[in-house]
Parts: structure tokens; C-alpha cells; sequence
């Protein structure tokens, strides 16, 4: 069995990560382009250096311009952007897009990769149509017209929607509302019309979108895999997503956390530091607890995904879970543990929990994935 | 008939004939609460006559003394005035930390020239107090203040910083504690003194919360002039009239676990964001947490209950205002989590009016303050530790 | 509105029925009718001096024997034999039995309440046929025979079944197992031909019995209220029943919080009493505020049902839910915080855990009644 | 063929001829297991025949020197015998302290005399030793033990209780800390010392524990005679042997939280007990609390192989046993809290052998004692928190 421990390869590929967010995308970037409500939403300077480092092509075969490093490196670039909150494309592009192109793409689909690998074509998923994430709920509609369809629905919730080249929209081709059969994924260039994308605000201050699909019409080439077949590969691709983001929520968890016990040991209270109180020290400790088997957990459903493990899909789902359940935790910690100060705007620590809650909910919170890893257990 | 029977009856036909129709029905948001002050902006008419009215008869303050412009009820009469208020949704005609916290403090601990000049003015709505009390450095350890008052025979020259200051750039006075003796037992050293937001000296900044804009401030002291016969009590005793204001400020906190009237239930919003299926909400995980959570709600609630019957009633073990502000914050907090968890993304929304669950992000991020606010949790529990059960 | 405090009177009962347990009914005498193996299972000497107080016939009117003192009143006792983990047939009989016939019964059969007040005639209850109370799947038959009916089925987890002088059992005279109507209530004497009672051993070394019904013939006199319909009155026996083990629970637990918090300011460790620790300070702080909830609850539950309030069910509900997960909380921190010691058959507090656990899952678990909490408040 | 494949391919047609069939199948209770020693009772003649010749090729010890009647192995045969031995579901041949506890340590610390002595008796399960840590006052302060051992020239005269000795009064030779000199700090006093069980002055009481008989005992050492020769490394240098032998044992009771071979997942039970509708489990409310159970502990599990991982690569932060000790108990504890939840009232039955749930109450009631033997979850807690994070 392969060992739970990153290869020489993948520990260079964190560590040059840690460095690339730390120094071109700290904390205080994100903060900038929240108050100066940027256009963007991401820094392109920086994004042109990830994509110079090869992040945005990690997962990409080096056939269509990629490192083809695999989920437990992506997986490490993840980890680490969210240790630093880092606001770029590369979740919506370089994870969902790439990996559904590579899952459903045909041939001259998957010509878009280069783009995505060298940071020119940005993709974004547009799957939900609700508050809570429940993928095969699709009302979204593509009739049929002449050779091509015609497409009328809502989505929300779409990441780097308004910044996207083209859009990947599930829509049902057949079915009632709730079937897993009958769904099809299109490619859909945002520029279209009948297309309206509008940005949302969220507390994480990234971007989130609203689209609005009203009689866009789309050619028969812009069906992603087989019609009415997406369920399979868009399960595949949203266990994909899930463990990702899992690693994000392993990242900013843990840098909270750190901040937090270093907060502790500088802060006095009665005259000592609060880090001598065992109370928080037992509270401190359960959570470097819980981080460790999180971080286990992150590192074993990317081994998974990359060995295409018939235990991937649980495994995601398990880590996607529990990570949300630790970073409610220790976000929620970590702004108790500064105490006012921690109400602030002006501390960064209360940033980790306003970037926390859209992750856990997004592609499925704790209860969402609680309860497929009972159905994969059998109760 | 009754002596309070009749006062019912007549209040009821005092408040008919004087409570103006745009001020009977609760507040549409926090910008509808009369603040007073020097420079206070009426919405309406109505509201400013609603308080003249009022303030002219000592209802802002009904428990007060006459003398001093209060209504001077009786304990029976009050419930009563409160009642009849309550019945035609009157609005409070005044929302004042000089009737809430300085005002009884006063009362219970100020010399008689005090009274006579703060009181009446504070029933009137004529000046918005502010309290000063944390300090950037203290948090928790409140009695580990650092501002200090320097003796200049007949004032002190006051230097230092306070810190969530509610609404200090708008409030008239402030009412703050300072190390007036630097010398002995942090405790014995502090002095309760008020002076008028106006003195040179005094300057102040609001505090971005992560919730967005906030009433706190930070003030900053620099060489304030404090007269003398501005202080509440005895110089350097002033730490046991702060513990009588914390206690009475953490009961008010505490009330956080309740869902106010009017106010839909968490169970209602969660069926609002989730839906039902079979007359269950639609995520059975989510229907765990939140029946375990109006469970414990329930608990929260009738023990307030219970604590105000036994306080009525000269039992219990008294000092209960501990366990209520770490109780419902708690419970407050997890409220809203719940929340976020059945809106989802929608639920997220920051900005916009079509918002599903309205402010909701703001109103999560800010119930993370409760447990910090009036005292934080790990200090209720070390209240109830040691004070209740005698752990040490 | 009712003060949510104990009137004099009710409080005079409850120092009475603390005296009583305290002295004649100490945790001792559990532990001897344990290792003992006692036959019948509680003390009767005990038995007759709780009697001889008043405490069989709390709940019953005056006209028959009793001292019609409510639910308020049979609570406080119920709470106080919780602190000493007595036992004695005063739940099943002077709670369930009687209440089971004052709800029901005609005015032959109320006869029996005489001999409930008096200490002479045990009633058991016997609902339950799986391990988890489910109380209106019955499979039980009860089929027309003559003038009178014959029952077959088994029934478990019946409180004090074996020293019973009179079973009431629900079984099933139409619809299908899992249906609310077609149920009735049977008057049966323990003794008659077809019926046997075996008494089975639990770890709070208390009473329960599994009853086997083989053809049992029983008269039309013995149906107790209309045939068909007992599941209103039973549902309202179990909300009375309910209440009161959240009143044991809160006893219980109460007994086993003060002695840990006793210990804690006994017992040393590294040279200093352990309720120095703030981390053990803390958490015996949570577990005092979760008593406190759970006390104005239980309080409350029974002031409704004494009310007749159309709230009394859902109060009841929450406070046999909030009971028992106080009571679980409670209990293990109990063995925890005494250590090694804890664990010991010697040292009392593992009684209280042993008790607990029966206690919480009689009439309905925490999932059991938070389920209904819900249904009540409409999710 | 490299020597490994060969020692694999002798020891599979070594085992072949020598393990007896009845020994080549799971245990199928506690009192299947050969314990060895002066008075031990073998429940047949293959479990003799199969401990004789196991310890005749030192396999019993398979990684200690062959001069104390050891193995001998190297790191990669040993698993290979392992792997050959799980392949025909062979036995242990041997259950003993002696070789998981005080044999590691005499190798390690002991004198050269001292090895000669009790190793070839332990390999070959002929003396049975248990461990004399815990007193009655110390608990987790294992340090402030007060066994007090005289000094009498060429021999200690012991005087103390221990408890918790896991088969006392079953086994022949107790190790014991004991205090050898009272006047330095309290971990800079203690020696590690051999005795046998049948020395005067030396008694045994079995603890009853709250899930029933165990294998605990009180000892009490009463004026006993212990030989100089008898300490293992340095008098009053004892304290580094035993926090090497506490580590040890640490990391093996925190594998409580896994799910052993052969045994059912606690999914799998809870279907049993609650059984399934529409393919979940019955009780939608216990369903999420399995769920996140389950999810826990392919966490613990998968943090429990990335230890030992990262061990093997010399990676990681090291010490981690405490962290493994304190998630996998409280783990244990949550799975018997939701199996008893599970089984309800039919999964409390106390005797019995058709119980539905076996003797589940007991096993329950076991596990209460998991986070507080081999040191407590608030010690791991102390650990972790200054240990690993640095907070003090």
C-alpha cells in the first residue's frame, strides 16, 4: 500500500506554493481587493506568476501543456492558497474546469486546456441552482432545436463565474426535476446571448455568481460528454471539487489555528499569558487533534482520486465533511480565542471564518457528505 | 376597585390619548429607536412628542424618584404602565444608558448635587451617555485598567484609552472608570468619574467590526479635565459600583439565547431555507441539530423564567446571571450557524434587498461577539466555577 | 401565569421524600438488593415506610386512598429517589399503573387505585416489545374469543413486571403492526394460565421482566378504556411517564454531579486539588448550567401537565430528551473526574451511569423525543 | 531468489509442520490465549506444543538476540514471519508483559546479568510478569509514587500498595517503581525493580470493576526483600525507564478506537440493532451521529497509519502517541455510548447467553476506563498542549 507521506516531488511543489501565496498573495491581498471592491477579484500579476510556477496546469496531462502532478499535488497548491486566503481562478479553472474537460471532453473540447494551463482561458461550473448544493436537483432546461439546443434556466453559487471564457452549465435534457438520468453538461460562452452573469458579494469577499440562462442557443458541439449521461462524470468531477476543497479548508483551518496559538502566547490576561490557561490549553489541543486526523484524511481521498480507488468517492466525501466540521471549529475558536480584538475588521482572524462557511457549503456541507458516506457505508 | 386597577384605567386612557398611532407598533429596525441627546435627529414628529409626553410625566424612568423627574411607580404600578404599553405595542419613547446603567448607579451610589444635575436631563432624553470601561490592553481582566487620573487638587487630569465604547461619537457624557491610585491592589485603586464628551481632550473613532459598521468606538483621553465632584462614590471605590453595572449589563447580554417576539424561530427559518418533505425538514441531518437546539432553547428560556420567579419569590441560588449570558450566547451563536447551514450560499448573500435571509451574514458574523461581550465565556465559567460551586 | 417555583407544600413533600431515601433508602441498599441477588428487588420494609408518607398515592385522588398532590408534587419525589438510586415499585405502580387507570379505567376497575395508594397491589406496565420503545408497533394479538379475548405475543423492558400484582398490556385488536388505532389495553393478572414473567438482570441491578402471553384468555372486563383506541390515553400515560424519568434522570444526575465536585476538591494530584484545574473547573461549570436547564424543564413539563396545558406533551418530550442527554453527559464525566477510582465497583459514582443508561432509554430516548419535539413545532 | 523470499518460503513450510491446525483460527474469547508462566493451566496439548516449539526457534521474542534465547530476526523477517503467521491465521503463541514490557526495557537498560537471568525464561513462557506502576494516591501523577524501598546494604526492604496490576496475583515476577530515595525531586528518586510474586511480604486482592471481574489487582508489599542485583539500570534512575515503557503503552491501548479484524463496524451493528428503511438506518437521528462517528474514525485510523508512515520516513512531528491515545478512546467510548443507543433496552441485558447484543453492557461500561488508564485524556491533553504546541 502506498505510504501516507508526500514524495520529494510533492513536498517542492508545497513548499514552492507556500512560497509563491506568502509572498505574492498574503492575507493583505485579499483584504485589498475586498475593499477596493476590484473588478477582478483576483490579482492577474499574481495569477501570471502561479500560472509561471504551473499551477494552473497541475492536474493537466503534459500533453495538452500541463505537469500532470495529480490530486496530492494540486492538492498541496490548495492547502496552501488557503493558508494565505488566496483569491485566484485556480479552483473554478484549474480543478473543476480541467478536470471536467479531461472526465467528458472530446477531443477538440479538450483543446481549451492549454488555455486553462497557461492561465489565458478561465472556466467556471455552473451546477447549483440553490442555496444548498444538491447537483442532480436541476431545473435548468435544454430543449432541443434544430442540430443545436436551447437553453433556459438560473444558477447561483457559480465560482469565478464573471470572470469565466466559458462556462460548463448542467441542464436537463430529459426527466423530472429531480432524476439523475436526463442531465447534460454544455459549454457555454458567457459573451452569448440570452447569457447574463452578475457577481454576488459573499463575507469571503470572492467571486461568486449569479447566471441567468434565458433562450441561449448552443450548438450540438456544446454537449460535454453524452447527453442525458452527465450524472457519472459529474459526480466523479464533484468528488474531485470536494476533496479539494477539503485541502482548502485543511489550509486556512490550520493557519488559523496557528495564529491563534501564537495570539495566545503573546496576549496577557491577570497578569499572565493566556496560553498558561489549561482550559484553553485542552480546548487548543483538541484541535490540533482534530487537525491532524483532517490532514490524514485530505492526504488519503487525493491517493484515492489518483489511484482512481473505488473507496475515492467515500473518501472524498469523508474528508469533505470533516473538514467542514474543523473549520467551523477552529474558525469559530480562533475569533473567541482573540477575544475582542477578534471582532475586528482589522485583524485578519476573523477573515479565515468569513472565507470558511462558503467553502464547507459549497459543493456540500458536513450533512451533505455525512450522509453519502452512510449510503457508501450502507446505512 | 383596586388603587392599582384604577391606575390601570387610568393609564390606559392616558396612554389612548397620548401615544401618537405611528408610534404603536414595534420597530422596523434598529433605526427606529429614540436615542435623545444633544444632537439627536428625530424621525417624526410623532417620536419627538412621543417622548416629551412621556419624559413630562417620568414614564422614560417610572421607577424613579419624582424628585428627580422620575415617575416614582411602585414596583406593581410599573408592571402595570408596561402592561398597558405593551398591550396597544407602544414603542419604548427612549433608549438611554443613562437610564439603563448610569442613571441607578447614581441613584444607589451618587452624592445629592449629582443626582440633581444628571438625572432629570437623563429622563428628559436631553443627554446621551456613554460607558467607559474596557481598555484595549485589559479585555477580560476589566480591573486591570490603565487610564489614568492624575490629582490636581480639585479635578484630575485624565490619560488613556477606552475601548468599544458604544456609540461614543454620538453620546453627550461618558461615565468611566480610571486608576485614580496606582499603588495598591488593582481592585482598590479604580474611581468611577463623568465627564462631558465636549472637554478638550476627548476624541474618537468608530471600530469596523467583521460584521461591518458597528455603534463601538475607541476614545482616546489626552489631558481631560475631570472635576472632582464628578465622581460616583468614593474616589478609588469605584470597582464596586462597576461589578453592580457588569452584573446588571450581563443579564441584558444574556437575553441573547430568546427569540424576541415577532422574531420568526429558528425551526420556521429552517423550514423556510430547507423545506419540508413528509412534514419533516428536508435534511434529516439538519433536523438532529436543530431540534436539539429549540430543546435547549427551551431550557434557556424557562430558567430566565424560573430565575426571575425564584428572585421574586426569595429563592434560588441567586446569583444565576453567569450561567444566563454564557448560556444563551452560546446558544445564540449556534442559532445562527444553524441558520447559515440551511439557507446555504443564499444565505451568504452580503449585500443586495432581495437577499433570502436578509442581513443574515452580518447578523452570524456579529453573534460571535456575544460570548466575548460583557464579559466572555471562560470568564462565566470561571464565575460559576468559583463563585457557585466553589471550585479553586 | 404559574411561578415557575415549588409552593410550600410541595417543597415540605420534597424534603420529606429526601429524608426518606436519604435514610431508609441509601445508595447502600441498591448495592446490597444487588449482590444479593434479592428476589423481589426493593426493600419492603422501605416500601411500607414510603407508604405510610404518602408516596404510593401522590398522584391519586382522595376519594381513592391518595393524596392527590400532582404531578409537581410525585416529581419532586421521583427526583429525590433519584439521588439515592432507591428502589421501589413507586414508578411503576404509583406512576404508570395508576395514572394508566386513572386515564382509562372505569369505575370497578379504579378500584385498584385503593390498593396502588396503600402499598398492597403492584401494577406493571408492559408496551415495550423491542429494545427500542417504539410504543405503537404491536404485534401482540388480542383476538375476539366468546364474551372475552385470548392475547399471544411478548412483551420486554417491563418495569417491575415480576412483583406485579396486575399487567397492563397493550395488544393489538385491528390494523396492521405499525398502525396507531386497533389498540387496546388489557388488564392482566400475572398469574393466570398462559402468561409467564421473567424477570431479567440490567445493569442498575433494577426490575425489568419479559412477559410471554401463550394463549392467554382474558374477560371484556378486562379491556381498560375503548377497545381499539388506547393510543390516545396511552400516549398521554407516556408523556406523564416521561416526565417523571426526566425527573429521575435529573435526581440522578444532580447526586452524581455534587459527589464529583466533591471529590474534586478532595482528591490531590501533582500536589494540588484537582479543582484547581481549570480545564476540570470549566467543564463542571457546563455540566451545573445543563442541570439548571434541565431543571426548570422537568419543572415546567410537570406544572403543564398538572395544567392540563396543550403544551404538556412537548414539554414533556423536551424534558425526558434534555434529561437524557444531561444525565449521559453527567454520568460519564462523573466516572471520568474520579479517575481510576471511578471505575471501580467499590466507589458509588458508576451506579449513577449503570442507573442512568436504562432510565434514558425508558419511554423514549434523547432521538426518540427530540424527533417529536420537532414534529410538534411543525419540522 | 534474494534471502528474504528464501526465509519466507522456509518459515511457511516451518509453520506448516509445526503449527497445530487448532491453532490456526481466531481467538474466540479472552481465555483462548496463552499467558504462560509457573501455574498456567494450557487449555490443551497444542497450545503447549505450540508455544514449546514456537519458543524453541525464539519466535516468541522473533526480534530479540538469539544469546537470550530470541529470534534473532531482522526488521523485514519479522514481518515476513508475521505475514506468515496472519496467513494461516496462526496464533500467538505466547501473551506476556514480559516480552511487550519489562524484556524491551532489560535489553535496553539492564544489566548483562540481569539478561541472562530473566530473558530465556520469558521467551520461553516460563515466568509470567506483571507491571507495579500505579498507587492508590498517585493517578495521573505517576511520578509521586511512595513505595518506599530501604536501603539495607545488599538488598531494599519494600513498603507500599500498587494498583491496577494487571494479573498480580496470576503472575510469577513483578517490575515495580519504587521510591528509593524521598529527599530529591520526585522523578529523580524512583528505581525500577525485579521481584518474585512468592517473596514474603507480597499479597494480591482482584479488582472488581464496574463492568465486573477484571484482571486488576490491589498488590501490597509488606516489608519485602528486594536484592540489589534486582534493579534494572541505575538506582534512582529509574523514571527514564518507565517514561519509556508509559510511551510504549500508550500507543498501544490508543488502537482502541480501531475496528479489529473479524469484528463488526459499528454501522454494521447499529443496522442490526435499528435495522434499515429505504436502505438507511432506521432512526434518522442516531443515522447522523453513526455518520459522524464513522467519519471520526477513518480519521483516526488513517492518522494512526500516516504516524507510523511518516515514522518509517522520518518525517512528521514525532511524538504523536498522545494525540493517538486521547482521539482513539474517547473514540471507543462514543462507539459503545451509540451501540447501547443502538440496541436499546435489549442491548442492556446483563446476563444470558442468547443476549442480542452479547455482553455489550459490560464492554460499554469497559471502555469508560480507556480514557483514564495509561494515563488520563487530560494528561494527553497536558501533553499535547505543551509538548507539541508550546503553551505553558
Amino acid at each position: 500500500m502506498q505510504k501516507l507521506v508526500l514524495t520529494e516531488e510533492q513536498q517542492m511543489l508545497k513548499d514552492a506554493a507556500r512560497g509563491l501565496f506568502s509572498e505574492q498573495a498574503p492575507v493583505s491581498q485579499l483584504r485589498k481587493l475586498r475593499d477596493e471592491k476590484d473588478a477582478l477579484g483576483y490579482v492577474p500579476e499574481f495569477w501570471n506568476q502561479a500560472v509561471e510556477l504551473g499551477l494552473a496546469g497541475t492536474l493537466i496531462p503534459e500533453s495538452h501543456g500541463g505537469s500532470e502532478f495529480g490530486h496530492v499535488g494540486m492538492g498541496q497548491v490548495m492547502e496552501e492558497g488557503g493558508r494565505t486566503l488566496a483569491a485566484s481562478p485556480l479552483f473554478a479553472s484549474g480543478v473543476l474546469g480541467a478536470c471536467a474537460l479531461m472526465l467528458a471532453g472530446n477531443d477538440s473540447q479538450k483543446d481549451i486546456l492549454k488555455g486553462i494551463a497557461d492561465g489565458s482561458h478561465l472556466v467556471a461550473l455552473a451546477i447549483d441552482e440553490a442555496g444548498r448544493h444538491q447537483p442532480f436537483r436541476v431545473a435548468t432546461k435544454a430543449e432541443v432545436q434544430g442540430e443545436g439546443f436551447v437553453l433556459n434556466g438560473r444558477k447561483t453559487f457559480v465560482v469565478d463565474g464573471h470572470i469565466a471564457n466559458t462556462l460548463i452549465v448542467s441542464a436537463r435534457t430529459s426527466g423530472g426535476e429531480r432524476d439523475e438520468s436526463g442531465i447534460t453538461l454544455f459549454l457555454v460562452d458567457p459573451k452569448a446571448e440570452g447569457v447574463s452573469v452578475e457577481r454576488t458579494t459573499f463575507p469571503d469577499g470572492r467571486n461568486y455568481a449569479k447566471v441567468t440562462l434565458e433562450n441561449v442557443a448552443v450548438s450540438a458541439d456544446a454537449v460535454l460528454g453524452n447527453k442525458d449521461q452527465a450524472a457519472s462524470p459529474l459526480q466523479k468531477l464533484l468528488d474531485i471539487g470536494s476533496a479539494h476543497l477539503a485541502a482548502e479548508l485543511l489550509g486556512l483551518s490550520s493557519e488559523a489555528f496557528d495564529r491563534a496559538v501564537a495570539y495566545m502566547k503573546e496576549r496577557k490576561q491577570f497578569g499572565v499569558y493566556i496560553s498558561s490557561f489549561q482550559a484553553l490549553q485542552h480546548r487548543a489541543a483538541h484541535m490540533w487533534s482534530e487537525l491532524e486526523q483532517l490532514k490524514s484524511m485530505v492526504l488519503k481521498a487525493f491517493m484515492a482520486l489518483d489511484a482512481n480507488d473505488d473507496q475515492a468517492s467515500m473518501l472524498a466525501s469523508a474528508a469533505k465533511a470533516k473538514a467542514s466540521q474543523v473549520a467551523e471549529l477552529v474558525t469559530n475558536e480562533g475569533v473567541q480565542l482573540h477575544g475582542g480584538m477578534g471582532m475586528t475588521d482589522e485583524f485578519d482572524i476573523g477573515l479565515f471564518m468569513k472565507r470558511a462557511r462558503p467553502v464547507q457549503l459549497m459543493l456540500g456541507d458536513f450533512r451533505y457528505h455525512a450522509d453519502r458516506v452512510a449510503s457508501f457505508k450502507g446505512f | 376597585m383596586t388603587d392599582l386597577e384604577t391606575f390601570r384605567q387610568e393609564t390606559r386612557a392616558w396612554l389612548e390619548e397620548n401615544c401618537p398611532q405611528s408610534m404603536r407598533s414595534p420597530f422596523k429596525s434598529d433605526k427606529d429607536a429614540c436615542w435623545g441627546g444633544r444632537n439627536f435627529q428625530f424621525q417624526s414628529d410623532d417620536q419627538r412628542l412621543w417622548l416629551e409626553r412621556m419624559a413630562e410625566k417620568g414614564w422614560t424612568a417610572p421607577d424613579w424618584p419624582t424628585e428627580y423627574g422620575g415617575g416614582g411607580l411602585s414596583r406593581d404600578e410599573h408592571k402595570v404602565l408596561l402592561e398597558e404599553m405593551s398591550r396597544i405595542q407602544a414603542r419604548p419613547p427612549l433608549n438611554s444608558f443613562g437610564i439603563w446603567m448610569i442613571g441607578p448607579a447614581i441613584l444607589k451610589f451618587g452624592s445629592e448635587a449629582l443626582k440633581q444635575q444628571h438625572l432629570p436631563p437623563i429622563v428628559r432624553g436631553e443627554i446621551r451617555w456613554c460607558q467607559g470601561y474596557s481598555e484595549p490592553g485589559a479585555g477580560s481582566d476589566l480591573a486591570g485598567l490603565q487610564t489614568k487620573a492624575e490629582d490636581k487638587g480639585d479635578h484630575f487630569i485624565v490619560n488613556g484609552q477606552k475601548i468599544w465604547t458604544s456609540y461614543a461619537d454620538k453620546a453627550d457624557w461618558m461615565f468611566a472608570l480610571v486608576r485614580t491610585n496606582p499603588d495598591v491592589k488593582k481592585q482598590e485603586g479604580i474611581s468611577l468619574v463623568l465627564f462631558d464628551m465636549e472637554t478638550p481632550g476627548v476624541s474618537t473613532r468608530p471600530i469596523k467590526l467583521i460584521s461591518g459598521e458597528s455603534p463601538f468606538c475607541e476614545t482616546f483621553l489626552d489631558n481631560v479635565r475631570v472635576e472632582k465632584d464628578q465622581v460616583v462614590g468614593d474616589v478609588d471605590k469605584g470597582w464596586t459600583i462597576a461589578k453592580y453595572l457588569l452584573t446588571h449589563e450581563r443579564s441584558m447580554i444574556g437575553n441573547m439565547g430568546s427569540t424576541a417576539a415577532g422574531q420568526k424561530t429558528l425551526a420556521e427559518l429552517a423550514v423556510d431555507g430547507v423545506g419540508l418533505e413528509d412534514g419533516k425538514l428536508a435534511d434529516p441531518m439538519l433536523r438532529t441539530e436543530v431540534a436539539s437546539w429549540v430543546i435547549d432553547s427551551i431550557g434557556y428560556e424557562l430558567t430566565a423564567e424560573r430565575a426571575r420567579d425564584e428572585a421574586k419569590s426569595g429563592q434560588g441560588v441567586g446569583n444565576v446571571s453567569a450561567m444566563l449570558k454564557y448560556a444563551g450566547t452560546e446558544l445564540n451563536k449556534r442559532r445562527y450557524e444553524l441558520l447559515v447551514a440551511a439557507y446555504g450560499s443564499e444565505g451568504l448573500l452580503w449585500e443586495g434587498d432581495d437577499r433570502p435571509a436578509g442581513a443574515l451574514p452580518q447578523q452570524w458574523l456579529r453573534t460571535k461577539g456575544n460570548s466575548i461581550e460583557g464579559g466572555t465565556t471562560e470568564v462565566q465559567l470561571n464565575i460559576i466555577a468559583k463563585n457557585i460551586l466553589g471550585l479553586g
